[in-house]
């Protein structure tokens, strides 16, 4: 028969496929390693993240003149030791980001899914919801929100939840219109499966590398947006500390004390980009093709 | 190709390299770099300080408070004196023109104070205004200002805040173009309004001169910029002239800086902790003495002032600026002493301390240095940081059981500028302390100064006594301009660019 | 095609209307407005002046009605803060936002496209691996960050770019890198996914077959086809932009709308902010309008229908 | 065939990636291809015949590397000429057609711009097409394959044309150059049977008419049989047999071609006997199905009616064929009868209970009795589910005993004959034989009462075809499940059923028992369907 059609994609494929797997490994350990800095910050480090000392502020890390091996990323501010506040502050971006993303998750999907299987005015319901949802601009309507009922961890989850969940929903909807038009459903039908056993059985495990990649990035995507609120000063309060906050307290400093920025904003950025890239990975890797 | 692209880019970017030129000197301009937009530049809506700073180059007021020495001396007005207690009579200067040509007599001070003093025409500064009862014009040079009750912050009013308007033009005009398009008798005239972003002001050489004198630089243009750090940066290129409310750090670091001047002045802002002393936010700790006691041993002040806020803030105990006119001294200190504060909380039954929250309007690291301090004695306070509207709205609503914030006075040397304000019968009271408010009533209400300063003096103690207030410290100002400018601060948080000259 | 306009028009004027009612809600989760207004020294008096004077005291219905009439006819109330009429206020930054979305999308689609197209020829390539590392790389980078690092390097080591303002079209440069990269790497990897599809589709197999030139297969016959699901996410990703220039315009200090937001719901002055958003929201589904009627104009299996 | 051969094809061999179950493509093929004749090339999927032909073209894809031998064309080996050689000629000396006319033209552009396009290219030397001919010539060209009203076409976008007519549109644009060879990469396998019919007649017109050299892949004996002149047969990437038409196909000498041969389904017509006095399992009468589809903020209607007033009864263990073209509704009745698709008029009585009123668990319930099995074995599994949990779906929805039902997999797996240890494997490691045939066990699971089989043997190489509809044919001696057998395909139809009903537009045109049906049809429309069967003619010779 014909031959070979859709096979000019596969070199690029295999190509990312080779980062990504390279990628999980790196990506995975350095997103380990931050999870364990997270879960295990009062073993890692002799002091507490609240604990100021004023006449020690700014002390810079170890590798500048002025450095010591007591504080050896400094200190801020307060006079609080800077690694510290950096593993401590590792809880609130993981926190936020696992938390919003997954609440945004069940909401995206149990649109989505409800959207694409039941389809008709169900269908044009939740499209409309969707659309309604990408109209609002995020982060001004984040602001607004958190302005009015102050930067508490559970308002910034629950609405960092309910502001993420379209990207879960589009891709929910068009993957179950796809997958409801597959010819294993009607056989699930024919055997007499109900609804709900359809979507749990035949639905969503077919949904689920592609639902790992859209967490994964919401998971990001909310950890970055975190941290943009708390630059502007709408996200975590302090004391507390977190990586966006940090960016926003050393920012006072940008032009003498680079570090004070530097520090929080390459860990957001190693953060964020070995989430991605371990989303990607895990794509790969369960990819049907890949089931033995 | 992308190589290409790329030299190119970089050509590009390379030619329009800027001129690191300093450049406010050579073209005769001063730029002033702000963080807080300036709404309408009608001072009477505009009290924020920024406004009152534009004011002072725009319009004149009767009277001029010198700074250094906090004597009145003439604006418009050449004499003044008081009729009654209630009554002020001013001989207006004579041949001052607008800048638009419109010549100032009696006529326009009794449109402006009537006019504001109106309350229909929603002045948003009434505290100022509310004072007057009416002007009355005796003849084209002689007006007489009536107060409702005897008020002995009137001058103080008039010399900084009640600016004359020119009646013809601002009765065509109408308060919202007035606000854009603003015309007075002052140093400056106002050529550009770029709502928000930048006004343009060009020197007066038809200026009067007077107490404020000729003014020297030729123009100044003020704009606007959100965030401190773009600023700086601009400062840092020489873009921008001046700046102020530069953090301690940074102004410290500025200091080495070749180009820039960094002068730190303070300012009649106090920092205040207060405490629900009546239980209006339900049943808190704080009805206690001991434990307001307690926290005012707990903050360890002097060393916040000494890392954090420096500059020329030191620590206070009264409830009020020091040189405010009766600002008493003389009122119990409660020293840093967390053993003692420890102490305190176990007698008044805490020894485990509590929780509770601490609100707070600004000075983000201040406060996290008084919670720290909090912490250490077992009060376990949580930080509630919210905008100024959202703080005031709660407070009012007797909603606070503690909070940090902040005074300025209105840069009003006068106890009854502070402390009246939030010891009164008003929502903002968190005392309820009867005594506290009938001897500051007899103080706002006299004349005679001795009295006055009698009566504060009891209001303070007690104060102090009951712990109602944890008084921190008073603010400083780092302001930072070009080599070029000279720029003279004054403690009352008032630029004064009229004064103000190249080098 | 008519058909498909109007039902898309239905759906987008039902989003705004949803839109207007969220937006104008929100004027009462801010708490009393009357306080704002009112400003810092204001008596309980003066409030309640306030209060009648804005009508607040009214039927909520009866306030959105009123609104919602003067809204439609360009009249969104006044700002308690800046005491200018919002309507005003929006055509008066509007354009810089709008300038600095469209450049920012003019950086992104300059970045993407040609790098997504050559990725996409030469799948695996140098290219290939370049366009991915920058796309991997580029999302992770927070974008407040990155606008900071620009400052540091660009205006205060370097001093080749101002760090703030909107003078001119220089102001521009590092703002509109900062909001557009992040687009980047969506626009980037659809452009390539979408051009694989196409370059490895039937047609483009008959195109060689007919002894083409590869130009006119890659320009002619490729692109026009693969090019729209990137306009549709170039529409999409531009209204992001709009809504999310707040952080990037009050790093550089520029006037635009997202600034007036963030300033204005910093003051609680909410009529601005819902203005604001309704403003945007209306842009967006505007934006997305025309990307869907444009690809549906494109794709004549729905032109002709 | 005196003359030289046109072209060349001299020990090609084409490595496929490492990773692949074979290590060539294809391997030392050889083969010549004369002026003006057709040659087949024949296999089933996978023996490298698709590949020979894109090699002729160098249209390799990337990850196939020839590794050595040439091609030569006129002499030339197309080996190593340059790329822009190539090009030229491409579409000019040697032209290409492919397998999915539907997705073959650019969407974008019209047919007239897709078919000027070959001119647009460096004229041939000493032949100088100036524009004032084209018009002419492509209008001559749309005549050639026969398309109606030629001029008005040209305006036309592909999506507006059928599948029929966008393969002429290939054609013609093949054509247009008057090339030497024109390849044709089954080229009407995805064409209903009477658009095959017309379009074998297109290329038999070109053969007559025309000096081009023809290459005709396909895996269809009753094609080759209509038009060869040459037949080469390939078998996992190697020529195995080359010969006239009328020697491979009346006396093959490989036993791979007699294989192939044996397994193509024979036109069946003899009468069987059914078990006398068989209860009647399902009646469906007057059933209807009518497509409403609301657009635009109008809401107007539009309706297809999709199945019209079918009626017909099955008795325990008889197979009936719904034969009929694409369109026809035949897929939509299964579905109907399955209560996949609500239906909008008639009865349906399955084991005497109203099917078609039954609802909720009841439903359910009932459903026990009917399965079905797909024509794609791709779509048909949820390569998210291993086998045990794909076959053990339908009895965990009834309650079915966990051990019990393992048992009857295990048994069942024996019987569509695969190995037990398939439980523990997932679909993506089966071929579409063996996902077939799991299939048919999960059908059966349920131990159903009728079997459904819609469509399901069209997508397999007819090596595996012939052992599927074995298998079925055995189940339903040996159960005696009852068959209803959807298919385009008459002599499929004709192998396994006793009765045939024919659809078109979704009616009933003609219903009988096989042997009259086919052996006497009285419906215009099922003659022109029995006379577009390829190969008739050699069939019935032979």
């Amino acid at each position: 028969m014909g031959g070979f059609t859709s096979h000019a994609g596969a070199p690029g494929k295999s190509f990312r496929g080779f980062l990504s797997h390279h990628g999980l490994v790196v990506s995975g350990g350095i997103l380990g390693l931050i999870f364990i800095g997270a879960v295990f910050a009062p073993l890692l480090s002799a002091y507490d993240p609240y604990t100021q000392d004023l006449a020690n502020r700014h002390i810079p890390p170890v590798w500048y003149e002025r450095g010591t091996w007591e504080h050896f990323l400094g200190t801020d501010a307060l006079g609080r030791d800077y690694w510290t506040r950096l593993l401590y502050g590792a809880r609130a971006s993981l926190f936020i980001g696992f938390v919003s993303a997954t609440i945004a998750g069940l909401l995206g999907v149990a649109l989505g899914v409800s959207a694409g299987y039941f389809g008709g005015r169900v269908d044009a319901a939740i499209t409309f919801l969707i659309n309604l949802r990408l109209s609002l601009p995020v982060i001004l309507v984040a602001l607004a929100v958190v302005a009015l009922f102050s930067g508490t961890f559970l308002v910034i989850v629950v609405l960092l939840g309910c502001l993420l969940w379209d990207r879960y929903a589009v891709v929910t909807r068009t993957l179950t219109k796809q997958l409801k038009e597959k010819e294993f459903i009607a056989s699930s039908v024919a055997l007499g499966s109900s609804r709900t056993g359809i979507i749990a059985k035949d639905i969503l495990p077919n949904l689920a590398n592609h639902l790992i990649v859209v967490w994964t990035l919401e998971i990001a995507h909310a950890i970055l947006l975190e941290a943009a609120l708390s630059f502007l000063g709408l996200g975590v309060q302090p004391p507390t500390p977190s990586w966006g906050l940090m960016v926003s307290e050393g920012k006072d400093l940008l032009f003498f004390e680079g570090w004070l920025i530097a520090i929080p904003g390459c860990a957001l950025f190693l953060l964020v980009l070995s989430i991605n890239l371990v989303g990607d990975g895990i794509r790969d890797v369960t990819a049907p093709e890949n089931l033995t | 190709m992308y190589a290409k692209k790329m030299i190119l880019v970089a050509a590009l970017l390379g030619c329009g390299a800027l001129h690191s030129a300093w450049a406010g000197k050579n073209d005769d301009t001063l730029r002033i770099g702000f963080t807080r937009e300036s709404d309408t530049l009608d001072v009477y809506f505009n009290a924020t300080r920024e406004g009152v700073v534009m004011a002072h180059l725009i319009w004149d007021a009767l009277l001029w408070r010198n700074p250094k020495t906090g004597q009145y001396q003439p604006g418009l007005a050449d004499e003044w004196a008081f009729i009654d207690n209630q009554t002020l009579e001013f001989k207006l200067k004579r041949g001052v023109k607008f800048h638009n040509g419109e010549k100032f007599d009696a006529d326009d001070v009794v449109y402006t104070m009537n006019w504001i003093s109106n309350p229909e025409n929603g002045v948003k500064a009434r505290r100022f205004v509310d004072w007057i009862k009416v002007a009355e014009k005796v003849d084209s040079n002689t007006v007489r200002i009536i107060a409702k009750k005897p008020f002995p912050a009137a001058l103080e009013m008039l010399s900084n805040l009640l600016v004359i308007y020119p009646n013809e033009y601002h009765a065509e005009a109408g308060p919202d173009l007035f606000g854009r398009a603003p015309v007075g008798t002052g140093p400056y005239a106002v050529t550009d309004v770029d709502i928000g972003k930048k006004i343009t002001f060009r020197a007066n050489r038809e200026y009067f001169g007077g107490s404020k004198g000729a003014p020297a630089i030729g123009n100044i243009v003020v704009s606007n910029f959100s965030d401190k750090n773009t600023l700086l940066a601009e400062v840092l290129t020489g873009r921008i002239d001046w700046m102020w409310n530069v953090p301690a750090d940074q102004a410290e670091k500025l200091q080495n800086n070749p180009q820039l001047q960094v002068v730190n002045e303070s300012t009649m802002r106090i920092g205040f902790v207060v405490m629900d002393a009546v239980g209006r936010s339900g049943d808190t700790p704080f009805t206690k003495r001991k434990v307001r006691q307690a926290v005012a041993h707990a903050i360890n002040r002097e060393a916040i002032v000494k890392h954090l806020v420096k500059g020329r803030s030191t620590v206070i105990h009264s409830a009020c600026f020091p040189t405010q006119i009766g600002c008493e001294q003389s009122v119990r200190k409660y020293e840093y002493n967390p053993d003692k504060a420890r102490r305190l909380l176990d007698e008044a039954g805490y020894p485990d301390g509590f929780r509770v929250d601490l609100h707070a309007n600004r000075d983000r690291p201040y406060v996290e240095a008084i919670l720290s301090d909090l912490q250490e004695v077992g009060i376990d306070a949580n930080l509630v940081y919210i905008k100024w509207p959202a703080l005031r709205e709660k407070r009012r609503a007797g909603k606070v059981a503690l909070q940090h914030t902040t005074w300025g006075s209105y840069s009003v040397n006068d106890v009854s500028a502070v402390t009246s304000v939030f010891f009164s019968d008003n929502p903002d009271d968190y005392a309820h302390d009867r005594q506290v408010r009938q001897w500051l009533a007899e103080g706002d209400n006299n004349t005679d100064l001795e009295v006055r300063k009698a009566a504060y003096s009891k209001a303070l103690r007690r104060i102090a006594e009951q712990a109602y207030w944890v008084p921190t410290w008073t603010y400083n100002v780092n302001y930072v301009f070009s080599k070029d400018l000279n720029f003279t601060p004054d403690y009352d948080e008032y630029p004064r660019f009229y004064q103000s000259y190249w080098n | 095609m008519t058909r498909y306009v109007i039902g898309r028009l239905a759906l987008a004027a039902g989003v705004m209307l949803v839109v207007s009612m969220l937006s104008f809600s929100m004027i009462y989760m801010a708490g009393d407005p009357a306080i704002t207004i009112a400003g810092e020294s204001a008596t309980d008096a003066d409030i309640n002046a306030v209060r009648k004077f804005y009508r607040f005291d009214d039927p909520i219905y009866a306030q959105y009605g009123a609104w919602m009439a003067n809204a439609l006819r360009g009249d969104f109330g006044r700002s308690y803060y800046l005491r200018a009429p919002v309507g005003e206020l929006i055509t008066d930054r509007f354009p810089t936002t709008l300038l600095l979305g469209g450049l920012a999308m003019l950086f992104a689609m300059a970045l993407a496209v040609p790098l997504g197209v050559a990725a996409a020829v030469k799948p695996n390539s140098l290219v290939d691996r370049l366009s991915l590392m920058i796309s991997v790389l580029g999302q992770a980078l927070p974008g407040f960050w990155f606008g900071l690092m620009l400052i540091l390097l660009f205006s205060v080591k370097l001093r080749w770019l101002p760090p703030s303002g909107t003078e001119s079209l220089k102001n521009f440069i590092m703002p509109a890198i900062t909001l557009g990269y992040y687009a980047t790497p969506a626009m980037m990897r659809l452009t390539r996914t979408s051009m694989l599809d196409v370059l490895a589709s039937d047609y483009i197999r008959t195109a060689h077959a007919k002894g083409l030139h590869p130009a006119v297969i890659l320009f002619k016959h490729a692109l026009r086809n693969a090019i729209a699901p990137v306009v549709s996410l170039a529409a999409v990703q531009l209204g992001f932009m709009l809504g999310g220039s707040v952080v990037v315009e009050s790093i550089f200090s520029i006037h635009g709308l997202g600034h007036l937001a963030w300033e204005s719901i910093s003051r609680n002055d909410f009529p601005p902010v819902q203005a604001i958003i309704l403003t945007l929201s209306m842009l967006y589904v505007a934006l997305t309008f025309c990307a869907d009627v444009l690809n549906a104009w494109l794709d004549p299996s729905i032109r002709l229908e | 065939m005196n003359s030289a051969p046109v072209l060349s094809v001299r020990d090609v061999s084409i490595a496929l990636p490492a990773s692949g179950e074979r290590a060539y493509a294809v391997r030392n093929i050889s083969l010549d291809v004369y002026p003006g004749e057709t040659l087949c090339i024949v296999g089933e999927s996978g023996s490298g015949k698709s590949v020979t032909a894109y090699a002729v073209m160098r249209l390799l894809p990337k990850m196939m590397r020839l590794e050595s031998g040439a091609i030569f064309f006129r002499g030339r080996n197309i080996l190593n000429l340059s790329m822009a050689d190539v090009r030229a000629l491409r579409g000019n000396a040697v032209s290409m057609i492919f397998q999915e006319p539907m997705t073959a033209l650019n969407p974008s552009f019209t047919i007239g711009n897709q078919l000027r396009e070959m001119y647009s290219r460096r004229p041939k030397p000493g032949d100088p097409k100036g524009p004032p001919q084209r018009a002419a010539s492509i209008l001559e060209l749309l005549e050639m394959v026969r398309l109606p009203d030629p001029a008005r076409l040209l305006g036309a976008y592909p999506h507006q044309l059928s599948g029929g007519q966008r393969q002429r549109v290939m054609i013609a644009m093949a054509m247009a150059l008057q090339p030497a060879l024109l390849i044709a990469d089954e080229p009407t396998t995805s064409l209903d049977v009477t658009t095959q019919a017309r379009i074998l007649d297109i290329f038999r017109d070109l053969r007559e008419n025309n000096d081009t050299a023809i290459i005709f892949v396909t895996h269809d004996f009753g094609v080759v049989a209509e038009i060869a002149e040459r037949i080469v047969v390939m078998e996992k990437g190697a020529i195995v047999e080359t010969g006239t038409a009328g020697q491979v196909l009346n006396t093959p000498r490989h036993a791979y071609t007699r294989k192939l041969i044996a397994a193509i389904p024979r036109m069946r017509a003899e009468k069987k006997a059914l078990a006398p006095g068989a209860g009647t399992v399902l009646k469906a009468d007057g059933i209807g199905k009518t497509f409403y589809t609301r657009r635009g903020l109008t809401r107007r209607l539009y309706t297809v009616a999709a199945v019209k007033d079918v009626s017909f009864h099955l008795k325990k263990s008889e197979a009936l064929a719904i034969v009929g073209e694409s369109g026809s509704g035949k897929t939509t009745l299964a579905r109907c009868l399955m209560r996949l698709l609500e239906t909008d008029a008639g009865t349906l009585k399955i084991n005497g209970v109203d099917f078609m009123a039954l609802r909720g668990d009841s439903l359910v319930r009932h459903r026990r009795a009917i399965q079905i099995v797909f024509q794609d074995p791709y779509s048909s599994l949820n390569p998210r589910k291993t086998i045990r949990d794909t076959l053990l779906q339908g009895p965990a929805n009834f309650g079915v005993p966990g051990p019990q039902a393992l048992a009857r997999a295990r048994q069942l797996l024996r019987t569509v004959q695969l190995d037990e240890n398939a439980l523990n494997r997932y679909p993506n490691q089966f071929s579409g034989g063996q996902r077939q045939r799991i299939c048919i066990a999960r059908a059966l699971m349920l131990s159903p009462d009728i079997l459904v089989a819609d469509e399901a043997v069209s997508a397999l190489d007819v090596s595996v075809q012939s052992e599927v509809l074995k298998l079925l044919d055995d189940i339903r001696n040996r159960t005696g499940l009852t068959l209803l057998f959807v298919t385009h395909d008459l002599r499929v139809a004709s192998q396994v059923c006793d009765r045939v009903l024919v659809m078109k537009d979704g009616g009933v045109v003609e219903h009988g028992p096989v042997s009259e049906v086919f052996n006497a049809p009285r419906h215009p429309y099922t003659q022109t369907l029995l006379a577009a069967i390829p190969g008739r003619h050699w069939r019935s010779l032979s």
